[in-house]
């Protein structure tokens, strides 16, 4: 193994703080769902990155999980965007406006 | 390898079957099939599995307190006791929706995504395995993004959805990532071996363990409201169909508490942190803004919305001194039971005052008590416990928090500013839940009685019974939450 | 009487001739004989004879063909080789390019019509290479509101989806491009960019007919592939190996269509949704929406498409081979070489034969290929077989059949292929 | 240290994952999105784990990217196009990004992974399955049951009731 573990840990850090800079600063709810996965994918990373150097089986299963969780994840999501589009013809979460207080 | 017979498995194997058999039945027959139907099928899963939990725990088929174990569940009393309060909570909803999702389409799908919630939310307090437990709170959290938005009619049950989704698919995100990081330190998903490998970590090393328990608590705090997570809750809850408001207030919410307490208290106390004092400021933030934004509110469904996050504070404070006092877990648990039953109570009345009056706007509720005096009652009982007025079982489960905290004031010299904050905060609660029973009894012109809703009765009338019966008799459920509460002080020396 | 050129002059004809000469003679020199000698350098050469042979002495291998065949045999073995021409994509495409011209053919025989037939004499025979140089030649129309990159980038990487797919299948054994322990994952893996592509290349050309045949065709891949990987998972349960040539050699003695019979079939008609073949055409459904997905491609963007379509067609026939027929295995059908030819020589009548360096083959693997090709080719008939026969279906009776017909028989099919494991008759102390 | 695929998948997998935020077309942002998650693939292969980098690209590119295109293409062309952000917002976000980047990237560098090498044999898939037929088993049953109930969820809210279809 010519890497380390800590690149792989950098890189999923840095995937993390973008997710999280998109779920701050994006209002479309496409975006921000491209904003979760990519934090998933960040720990996904993480978790077969420590399971490799450790080894052990078990991160990599967890990612397995995790994977097919964030699919499931995904479908009831883009399921909401797409009724909330028929509803208002838009995308923009700022834009929905009808519980106030 | 944990045994087909033991309560989880059972729950799963009951409460699976059902919901997976519901939406194939809708396919299967012509005619569809009525909402009763399904509602009666679910009821008949939903108390099947409550027996067997309780015909489990009275017949010490189940290991005592709170234990870890060698597999991802364990059969013990802990989850026993969350097990009662949620599938109570996931009963209310059956019931309240069996009219309120009359004519709203889809039931079986429905009633299927509540069975499936309701499994996740138990197997997260059997859990003793961190995949285990992630997913089972996915499998928690899933079906009610569905659930939330299940009025496609309905803009704001949409909005609601969208909200709660987002702030759901991240606070999961946060939770695998601190996972990744236990993971990574300790070489195992077990939680027992996390907390072991915690204890003996490299100095260098403790930072990183803390990270893990800080994103473990941002992404448990997403669903238990705590404060700076909380913006989601009152949207969401006050889109949502009042039946889901229900199990998310009462069942959701609870179960993030159970996950909190098996991994956070125990992760801490091995890493003998104190991060006490930082959940007990959390508490106090929690409660007071819940409590002060409710005021504010002019929707009945948005006041419990914002009561509920007060109440996460309330819960808050006996798990934040539990290295303090031994009482503390206990009357965590006690409340969390109390509040379940108290708070899915509210949120079905608010669903049988939309049945009735097609909104649940405060200025609509005027002279409720003539109009629907059973729902109102109810209502009014429940609001009465959550104040925390004597004799209901909402005063002993606070008492007995702020007792624990005035308990461990000569350890912590700051829990006993815990328990004031929470006396103040009841009695700040306590203004606006007299100005909604002054809304139902005191304002508007004698009207005529208009027909309540039966299963909305039905609930009110178990949930009167079983307030003031607990109120009367606290002593049985205080026992068994002194049993399933864990024992910190054992677990602190692995 | 008209004139193909007015101005013809013989002169400036030789001369233009002359220059083309010229500058092809200078490009190549310039340009193509370091890029041969790079890739070259980079292809392991042979010793012979205690020599290495090098690049630079060309010239010698071409008077010298004792030293061209351990050429020829060790530019076989090269990774080069084998993703360019044979099991790759050499061998795919000129499959693939027999079989559009076998289908016309083979369709206008069912349907009592000549087929193509003037160009080439026999049959014609040349009419593809006449297709090709049309395709070839013909002006390349991008809809002036498509989205540009992705509408040029689409068809390539289709070709290139398709080309990966074939990397995967093994011909013979050892003669595959790609050998991972994971292959059928792959290969699902693979799959899965069928879809994204197909809708991208419909979105991109901003036009109504592509983006319906789009939207169809994604519709049905994406339903099917459930289907198509379920369908696999019998087989994998018995042989409990995911590597394509394990499963082959699992089946030395007996395919495993016998056993999964269902399982086989139902992965025949998920194969034909997903590569969109009568009778599940429509995203192509011409007489419905011009030409689906591909309307607004033209040139050698529409040859690129149907040229990686007909790969896949390959890939999938040479999918089934592998997995279900038994792939390469099959009784020899040629003596093998005799010893003495290999090593001394054979006297035949008045003629000496010495054949230094032969085989460059083995008898093995060119029966395994002539039985992995005769296989394919069946498959590939039946594939072909339902475009003269059957109508088209509708698209929500292609749902439903997916959904819950075909999953339905797929479970069937596990439930047969555990029932074999636990009955003793495969796996640990059964017949394998 | 690191290799030369080690550093260009980084450069793929971040710069992809802000392409897929910031670029105006959603539709590049999807395919942005896909490269990130190829690259995140790619690192598993070198991580020695081909089972999820393959299964990562079979259900990420296969079903979850195919979700995202489809919801994209139904959404109006100019809403495709259409950026709307607060620009202090976005700085706001940025001075997010970067104090968690450089306080949990300080904490990581702070820490002993930082000499954390292994020279022994990765896990093989196998092992995988045994994991999940062995200790996971209940988790397994419960991921059957999210992706039923996910799938029945998603169906109910996506299809149209004004449809004529039952």
């Amino acid at each position: 193994m010519g890497n380390e573990l800590i690149d792989f840990v950098i890189v999923s850090v840095a995937l993390l703080a973008i997710g999280i800079y998109g779920l701050s600063v994006k209002r479309n709810a496409i975006r921000m769902l491209f904003a979760i996965e990519i934090i998933i994918n960040a720990a996904n990373l993480n978790l077969v990155a420590f399971g490799r150097f450790i080894p052990h089986s078990g991160g990599q299963t967890l990612a397995l999980f995790s994977i097919a969780i964030a699919a499931a994840e995904v479908a009831v999501g883009l399921s909401l965007i797409i009724v909330a589009y028929r509803m208002y013809k838009n995308i923009d979460i700022a834009d929905f406006r009808s519980l106030k207080g | 390898m944990i045994e087909l017979t033991s309560t989880p498995m059972i729950l799963v194997a009951i409460l699976g079957t059902i919901g997976l058999i519901l939406p194939l039945i809708y396919i299967a027959k012509n005619e569809r099939g009525s909402n009763a139907f399904y509602a009666t099928i679910t009821f008949g899963a939903l108390i099947a599995s409550i027996g067997v939990v309780i015909f489990k725990i009275l017949t010490d088929n189940v290991l005592p307190s709170a234990l870890f174990s060698k597999d991802v569940l364990v059969d013990d009393t802990f989850g026993g006791f969350f097990a009662i309060a949620l599938l109570i909570v996931a009963i209310f909803t059956t019931v309240g929706s069996y009219n309120y999702m009359k004519n709203k389409g889809n039931p079986a799908v429905y009633y299927s995504l509540i069975l499936l919630s309701t499994i996740g939310m138990v197997l997260i307090a059997y859990s003793t395995d961190l995949v285990m437990l992630f997913v089972a709170w996915e499998l928690m959290s899933i079906p009610t993004y569905v659930l939330v938005g299940y009025i496609k009619k309905d803009p704001s049950s949409n909005e609601a959805a969208l909200k709660y989704f987002l702030f759901g698919a991240l606070a999961s995100a946060i939770i695998i990532y601190g996972i990744s990081i236990a993971y990574g330190l300790t070489g195992s998903t077990n939680i027992s071996e996390v907390i072991h490998g915690f204890a003996v970590l490299d100095a260098n090393m403790v930072p990183l363990a803390l990270l893990s328990i800080g994103l473990f608590i941002a992404g448990f705090g997403f669903k238990m409201g705590l404060v700076p997570f909380h913006m989601w809750l009152p949207d969401a809850y006050e889109g949502a169909p009042p039946t889901i408001a229900a199990l998310l207030a009462a069942g959701t919410k609870k179960a993030g508490f159970a996950a909190t307490i098996r991994v956070i208290v125990l992760g801490t106390v091995a890493l003998n942190m104190d991060w006490t004092f930082a959940l007990g400021i959390i508490a106090v933030m929690t409660m007071t803004i819940g409590n002060i934004a409710a005021i504010m509110q002019k929707n009945l469904a948005r006041i419990f919305a914002y009561s509920s996050i007060g109440h996460a504070g309330y819960i808050l404070i006996g798990i934040s001194i539990a290295p303090f006092s031994d009482i503390g877990i206990q009357a965590s648990l006690f409340h969390i039971l109390n509040h379940a039953v108290m708070k899915g109570a509210a949120f079905i009345a608010v669903a049988g005052i939309i049945i009735a009056l097609g909104t649940s706007s405060l200025d609509k509720i005027k002279g409720l008590g003539r109009r629907m005096p059973i729902t109102a009652l109810g209502l009014v009982i429940s609001l009465l416990a959550l104040a925390g007025v004597p004799p209901l079982n909402g005063f002993w489960s606070k008492l007995m928090l702020f007792g624990a905290a005035l308990d461990a004031g000569p350890v912590a010299p700051w829990a006993p500013w815990l328990a004031i904050a929470g006396v103040l905060n009841s009695a700040l609660s306590l203004a606006y839940y007299a100005w909604i029973i002054r809304k139902m009894y005191f304002e508007g012109e004698t009207e005529k009685r208009i027909s309540e809703p039966k299963s909305v009765i039905a609930v009110m009338i178990f949930s009167i019974i079983f307030i003031v019966g607990i109120g009367i008799f606290p002593d049985p459920i205080i026992q068994f939450a002194g049993t399933a509460a864990p024992t910190i002080s054992l677990s602190a020396s692995p | 009487m008209s004139v193909i050129a007015p101005k013809f002059r013989f002169s400036e004809f030789l001369k233009s001739l002359t220059d083309n000469i010229f500058w092809i003679i200078v490009i190549l020199t310039l340009i193509g004989l370091p890029i041969i000698m790079i890739a070259l350098f980079f292809i392991p050469m042979p010793v012979y004879e205690g020599e290495l042979i090098n690049p630079f002495l060309a010239f010698t291998w071409m008077f010298h063909p004792e030293l061209a065949l351990p050429l020829v045999k060790a530019l076989l073995v090269t990774d080069m080789f084998r993703i360019i021409v044979f099991p790759g994509f050499g061998f795919a495409a000129l499959l693939a390019a027999s079989v559009i011209f076998i289908e016309r053919k083979m369709l206008a025989k069912l349907q009592l019509r000549v087929g193509p037939f003037y160009c080439g004499k026999v049959e014609g025979i040349l009419q593809l290479m006449g297709d090709g140089l049309k395709l070839m030649t013909k002006e390349i129309i991008i809809p002036a509101k498509a989205d540009k990159p992705i509408f040029i980038l689409s068809p390539l990487l289709f070709l290139g989806a398709a080309a990966a797919f074939v990397a995967l299948i093994p011909v013979a054994p050892g003669w595959v491009v790609a050998d991972i322990d994971l292959g059928l994952i792959a290969v699902f893996a693979v799959i899965g960019f069928f879809p994204i592509i197909t809708v991208l290349a419909a979105w991109s050309a901003n036009s109504k007919y592509p983006f319906i045949g789009g939207i169809r065709a994604l519709f049905q891949m994406v339903s099917f592939e459930i289907p198509l990987i379920l369908s696999l998972l019998g087989v994998v349960i018995l042989t409990g190996t995911l590597n394509l040539s394990e499963i082959v050699q699992s089946q030395a003695s007996f395919p495993w269509i016998l056993f999964l019979p269902i399982g086989a079939i139902v992965f025949f008609i998920a194969m034909l949704a997903e590569l969109e073949r009568i009778p599940f055409d429509l995203p192509e459904a011409e007489s419905e929406i011009v030409a689906g997905w591909l309307t607004e491609f033209s040139g050698m963007m529409y040859g690129l498409v149907q040229l990686g379509s007909y790969v896949k067609l390959y890939a999938f026939a040479a999918l089934f081979v592998v997995v279900f027929l038994g792939g390469w295995t099959g009784p020899m059908i040629f003596p093998p070489l005799e010893e003495e030819l290999i090593l001394e020589g054979k006297t035949i009548g008045p003629i000496t034969i010495q054949t230094p360096g032969l085989p460059i083959f083995s008898m093995e693997f060119f029966s395994g290929v002539i039985w992995f090709i005769l296989k394919t080719a069946v498959v590939i008939f039946f594939i072909l077989l339902p475009r003269g026969v059957f109508p088209r279906v509708r698209i929500d009776l292609l749902l439903d059949l997916g959904w819950f017909k075909l999953i339905g028989l797929t479970f069937v099919n596990i439930f047969i292929a555990l029932a074999l494991l636990y009955a003793g008759v495969f796996g640990p102390g059964g017949m394998l | 240290m690191v290799d030369a695929a080690f550093l260009a998948l980084s450069v793929i997998t971040i710069g992809s994952a802000i392409a897929a935020l910031e670029l105006r077309s959603l539709i590049y942002g999807s395919i942005a999105l896909m490269g990130t998650l190829g690259g995140v693939a790619g690192f598993f292969l070198l991580l020695d784990s081909p089972f999820v980098a393959l299964f990562q690209i079979a259900v990420y590119v296969g079903s979850i990217a195919v979700l995202i295109l489809f919801t994209v293409m139904l959404v109006k062309r100019e809403l495709i196009f259409k950026k709307i952000e607060d620009p202090k917002r976005k700085w706001a976000g940025i001075g997010l990004m970067l104090i968690f980047m450089v306080a949990i990237g300080a904490i990581i560098l702070d820490s002993g992974l930082k000499s954390v090498t292994t020279d022994e044999p990765p896990v093989d898939f196998r092992e995988i399955g045994d994991d999940f037929l062995t200790y996971y088993w209940p988790a397994l049953i419960l991921m059957a049951l999210i992706l039923a109930g996910s799938v029945t969820g998603a169906l109910v809210l996506a299809r149209r009731e004004d449809e004529i279809s039952g």
